[in-house]
């Protein structure tokens, strides 16, 4: 079930979702048979930005009904501190590597991109436009000019693949979409959450330290898989789908709506080897329901 | 801290209940994890699921699994949890029948480091007494346990130790009061323990500060709400002097001097 | 446990959502013990359009984990046909009554509100703006300046409290709701379902007859709890909550983050007498939490 | 149609599992509906859940109530449901145990219209046998019963009827090919007989095409996908020769000449 995703070989189409799995942290806790059993075909990084961050105050994760709230809120090392201490360690990982960034500012966003696409350990690097932009105020990813603007000025730093992920949190995602393609974008991915909020039991104030946070898991599945769709049908670049995947029937609808592969988020802190079961489900559908995928692809505007 | 770890096998492994017992006000849960190490070490925890109607509880859920210390390992591969049903997930945990299957990961995180030996005080406050028990079995009688409970029927938890202090809350059991008081004669009393502490966060904290006080070293096994168990999800943090820090990585035990203090936001308890 | 909406004195602050019960028909099922034991504070209609729909071609249904994706396609009778047929039942109802409209163009949406706003049964109009406008495209409620022109051209034509329903697939929701209460609208209303579609089991073409539907259940709650807390803090007109409530505590949340009603939309499909227990265990929970709702008011913008 | 409708409770209501046997491959489930109307009418339905663990199955589903048939009401207030595991809601109330709480809105919709006296012959496939159960009670020995099924196993629910006709597709129980075979024999037999049916999609248009092409009344029982029951949601409509009728308040029986064919969108089965 090999698989490619803007000229990058995969040994198949299942991804992790950005800031789902660490797989520093994995290894600690499962040791190296974590490089023999890897759970993705492509591992994606947690989202760095150019300074450290401590992330938000917790409590952070709010469990929903089938989902989760969670205010991460970023933390990281920083460029300089991910590009010394973690890019050598993902770069033993036995697949692809693409680092997610994200940058308050075209500066900064130039500044990552610049630096990531440098190191040889990494192949693809993706863009996440899901936070306010400091200079417009306007979520860079929910506006298609914002995208637009940025993505021309990554595009000439680099020749690696720039995929751009998508907001869901706005009117027409299409738009952006269309917007980034435009631009030079390699591909896009989606959904990232959708902004959601709970109140501590008993109180009238927030639970998240944040105040408010993302909601993600098979809550959100049915809302990603129209944007999948949606946007699919409206890009010639190859769309990336995530959302909710937790069994290779997902897996399998997402890539019938139109995505070139597809991301496991949520469903790898129920299971931490969900990928690799989600793979193999898949695997079983497309040999059963042979011409699946094909029909899948040609079909996408009947979505 | 730089505790010990037994790492886990990758992903979530089914196993057959095979046990659920009421102590008290708890539940004693057995497992049959086969397929686990033999050696998971005191304050290491596991992230367990029932197989079965995990999910379409109280608003639908539990949807991610919870986190548990395990409270004895036994040589032929049985685990033991202590819990407390709180909540949608230990309610569906604590009516798990015997024949039914149990999803774990684990174990997990760092445990206790019972360090050079020398006298150990072990301080639990309700629920919180899980992790001691097999912590009190490796150090063996030298260790002193000392347990604070909400009540008498609370307090029967205690009986799984085999030698203990008992407080109350409102004096049906042992002393009346807090399990801090019994600490503190301890370590009035003189001699250099380690303080190894589990509970609520009040009294964490309360342990913490005396011990702080008094220059006595303690490890706090703390809580914190936690979506994956493994740091894939950076939820779990909670704020130590040197910022945040992962409680499922890099916990959950942690050294009382990393702590400006105990109390948490948004601990389950 | 009494309320008022816009001037309307009601007995207690639970709607439910347009579309999810039809008094009508539940009449039929229960008999007259639905009178006595009426499950709302306030009946909102389901949404009626100028000319008669069918609606959408079914399956319309699709269940999702916790919730439920729709496309009903407003199936109505039209307005005349709902003024002579329908108008006078509900007026039977021991609450007072919200007519829904929607329509296709400004012209359209002047012609029901005139004709609805001039029956007594009538106490407030809500204005459905999820749908595509004819003549510009697009979706009325995503748009702050679409939907001021509808309501300013609206507002001279009754007085009558207008409710603007706000959709949630929109960028800000809160600009569209300023917008509508600078251009006179004495209420909101929000979440509608967030579109979201399924793939048939095993094929790869969409399950519901019309592509895509709305999501709604608790997989939405805390996505419409962000949204209500959202507007609410960025409105002085009243703010109506609703999406997944399904129990007491929900609804007092909703409540807290600023609503001063709450709708109760899919749960009634779980239990028809959904609203009246929900109504009790807000009412236990405002008796126990003393002090709880006036609180939430003035912490507002805490959230 | 204009068929009877008894009226329901207002409001979902909790009652008690009294039996839960298998019959072939279909179960049997007897519930103690203390609150019910004692007089549904064949044809008529209900929505039902568990009270635990509705949800948490496979993919987090069930979430909403499902539809089922009455099979038999008793004079103490126990209804049957006989029912066969396709899916999620249908896997856990094929698992409910004698003393749990299931939740229950009805009776709802419209059922058969027995009319005045005359000929009846009832048509049922696979777990579509449900409403004909106490129809054909209701009928007595006048009405003739005929039953297709898949195989042996499934045509042991044909043991619940006192006497009926059954083809299986494989020819292991009665004859061998479709219920509508039987169908066309008896109504050749000449007589003036009424038309009852309920089963799979196909074998009711089979049914309804065969009682147009001879004039012959005939009455089916459909099936789409429900959410409420009871009108709310508009969502289990039907194609008929007067539009989309909602089959939750204006069905599930429908008279044959209503529709253009009884093969509806995304019906269940
Ligand atoms: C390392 C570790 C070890 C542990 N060991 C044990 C043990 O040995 N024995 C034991 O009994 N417990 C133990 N716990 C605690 C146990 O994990 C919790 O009691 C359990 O997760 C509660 O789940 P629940 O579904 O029953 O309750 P929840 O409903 O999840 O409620 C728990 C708390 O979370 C908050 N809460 C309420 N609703 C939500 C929501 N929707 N999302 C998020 N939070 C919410 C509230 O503050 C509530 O009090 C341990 C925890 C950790 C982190
Ligand atoms: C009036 C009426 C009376 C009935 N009487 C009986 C009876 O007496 N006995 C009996 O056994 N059955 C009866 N049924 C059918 C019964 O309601 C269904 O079998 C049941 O709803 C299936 O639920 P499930 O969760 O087991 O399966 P589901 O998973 O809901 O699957 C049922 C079908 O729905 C589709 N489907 C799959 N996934 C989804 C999804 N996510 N959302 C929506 N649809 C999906 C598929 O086509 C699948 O085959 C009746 C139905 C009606 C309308
Ligand atoms: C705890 C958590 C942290 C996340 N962190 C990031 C992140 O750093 N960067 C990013 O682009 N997306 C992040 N996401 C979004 C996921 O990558 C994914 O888009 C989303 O969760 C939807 O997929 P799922 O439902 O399978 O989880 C995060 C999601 C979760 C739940
Ligand atoms: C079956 C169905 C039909 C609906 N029809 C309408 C409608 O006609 N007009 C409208 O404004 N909203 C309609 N809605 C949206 C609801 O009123 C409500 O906004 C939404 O369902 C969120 O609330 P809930 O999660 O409690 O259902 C409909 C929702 C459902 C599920
Ligand atoms: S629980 Fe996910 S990082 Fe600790
Ligand atoms: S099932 Fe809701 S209208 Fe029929």
């Amino acid at each position: 079930m090999s698989a490619e995703l803007c000229g990058v070989e995969l040994r198949g189409p299942i991804l992790n979702g950005s800031g789902t799995f660490d797989a520093i942290a994995a290894r600690k806790a499962f040791g190296d048979v974590l490089l023999d059993e890897f759970p993705f075909d492509l591992f994606v990084s947690k989202t760095i930005t150019v300074a450290p961050r401590q992330g938000n105050p917790p409590p952070r994760l709010w469990e929903t009904p089938a989902g989760l709230v969670n205010s991460i809120g970023l933390p990281n090392k920083g460029l300089r501190g991910f590009l010394a201490e973690d890019l050598p360690q993902l770069g033993e990982l036995p697949v692809p590597l693409c680092v997610s960034v994200m940058g308050f500012s075209r500066d900064e966003l130039a500044e990552l991109v610049a630096a990531v696409a440098e190191r040889d350990e990494v192949e693809l690097i993706e863009l996440n436009f899901s936070c306010p932009n400091v200079e417009t105020g306007t979520i860079m990813g929910a506006d298609p000019a914002e995208t637009a603007l940025s993505v021309e000025r990554l595009r000439p730093l680099t020749r690696k693949p720039l995929i751009v992920k998508l907001t869901p949190n706005a009117t027409d995602p299409g738009a952006v979409a269309e917007a980034a393609e435009n631009a030079g974008a390699d591909a896009v991915s989606l959904i990232n959450t959708l902004r959601g909020m709970a109140l501590a039991p008993g109180t009238n104030r927030p639970w998240l330290g944040a105040g408010t946070g993302g909601q993600s898991g098979p809550a959100v599945r049915a809302i990603a898989l129209a944007q999948v769709a949606e946007v699919s049908r409206r890009v010639g670049i190859p769309t990336i789908g995530m959302g909710g995947i937790a069994t290779g029937r997902d897996a399998a609808d997402f890539l019938a709506a139109g995505a070139a592969a597809v991301a496991v988020g949520t469903e790898s802190f129920r299971d931490p080897a969900a990928g690799r079961r989600i793979a193999a489900e898949l695997e079983a559908i497309l040999r059963d329901e042979r011409g699946f995928l094909p029909a899948a692809s040609s079909e996408r505007t009947a979505l | 801290m730089n505790g010990p770890r037994t790492q886990a096998p990758f992903g979530r492994r089914m196993a057959e209940v095979t046990g659920n017992e009421s102590v008290g006000a708890y539940r004693l849960i057995s497992v049959l994890d086969s397929d686990g190490p033999p050696d998971p070490r005191p304050g290491q925890f596991y992230m367990l699921s029932a197989r079965d109607c995990w999910g379409g509880g109280a608003d639908e859920r539990p949807y991610l699994p919870r986190a548990f210390s395990y409270a004895r390992a036994h040589e032929d591969g049985t685990l033991q949890f202590f819990l407390e049903a709180i909540g949608p997930g230990t309610d569906r945990l604590a009516r798990l029948e015997p024949g039914e299957g149990i999803g774990l990961v684990g174990p997990l995180g760092i445990g206790f480091d019972p360090g050079p030996a020398g006298e150990a005080l072990l301080v639990g406050g309700g629920i919180g007494a899980a992790p001691l028990l097999c912590l009190s079995d490796e150090l063996g009688p030298e260790a002193r346990v000392l347990l604070g409970f909400r009540s008498a029927v609370h307090a029967l938890g205690a009986g799984l130790f085999a030698e203990v202090q008992v407080a109350t809350d409102d004096g049906s059991v042992g002393r009346r009061g807090f399990v801090t008081e019994l600490l503190r004669e301890q370590l009035d009393a003189g001699g250099r323990a380690t303080v190894y502490a589990c509970g609520p966060p009040p009294m964490l904290e309360a342990v913490r500060a005396l011990c702080a006080e008094r220059d006595v070293p303690v490890q706090l096994a703390l809580e914190s709400g936690m979506a994956c168990g493994y740091g894939a999800c950076f939820g779990c943090v909670v704020p130590t002097r040197n910022g945040y820090v992962r409680l499922c990585v890099d916990g959950p035990v942690l050294a009382g001097d990393e702590l400006e203090t105990a109390v948490v936001p948004g601990a389950p308890h």
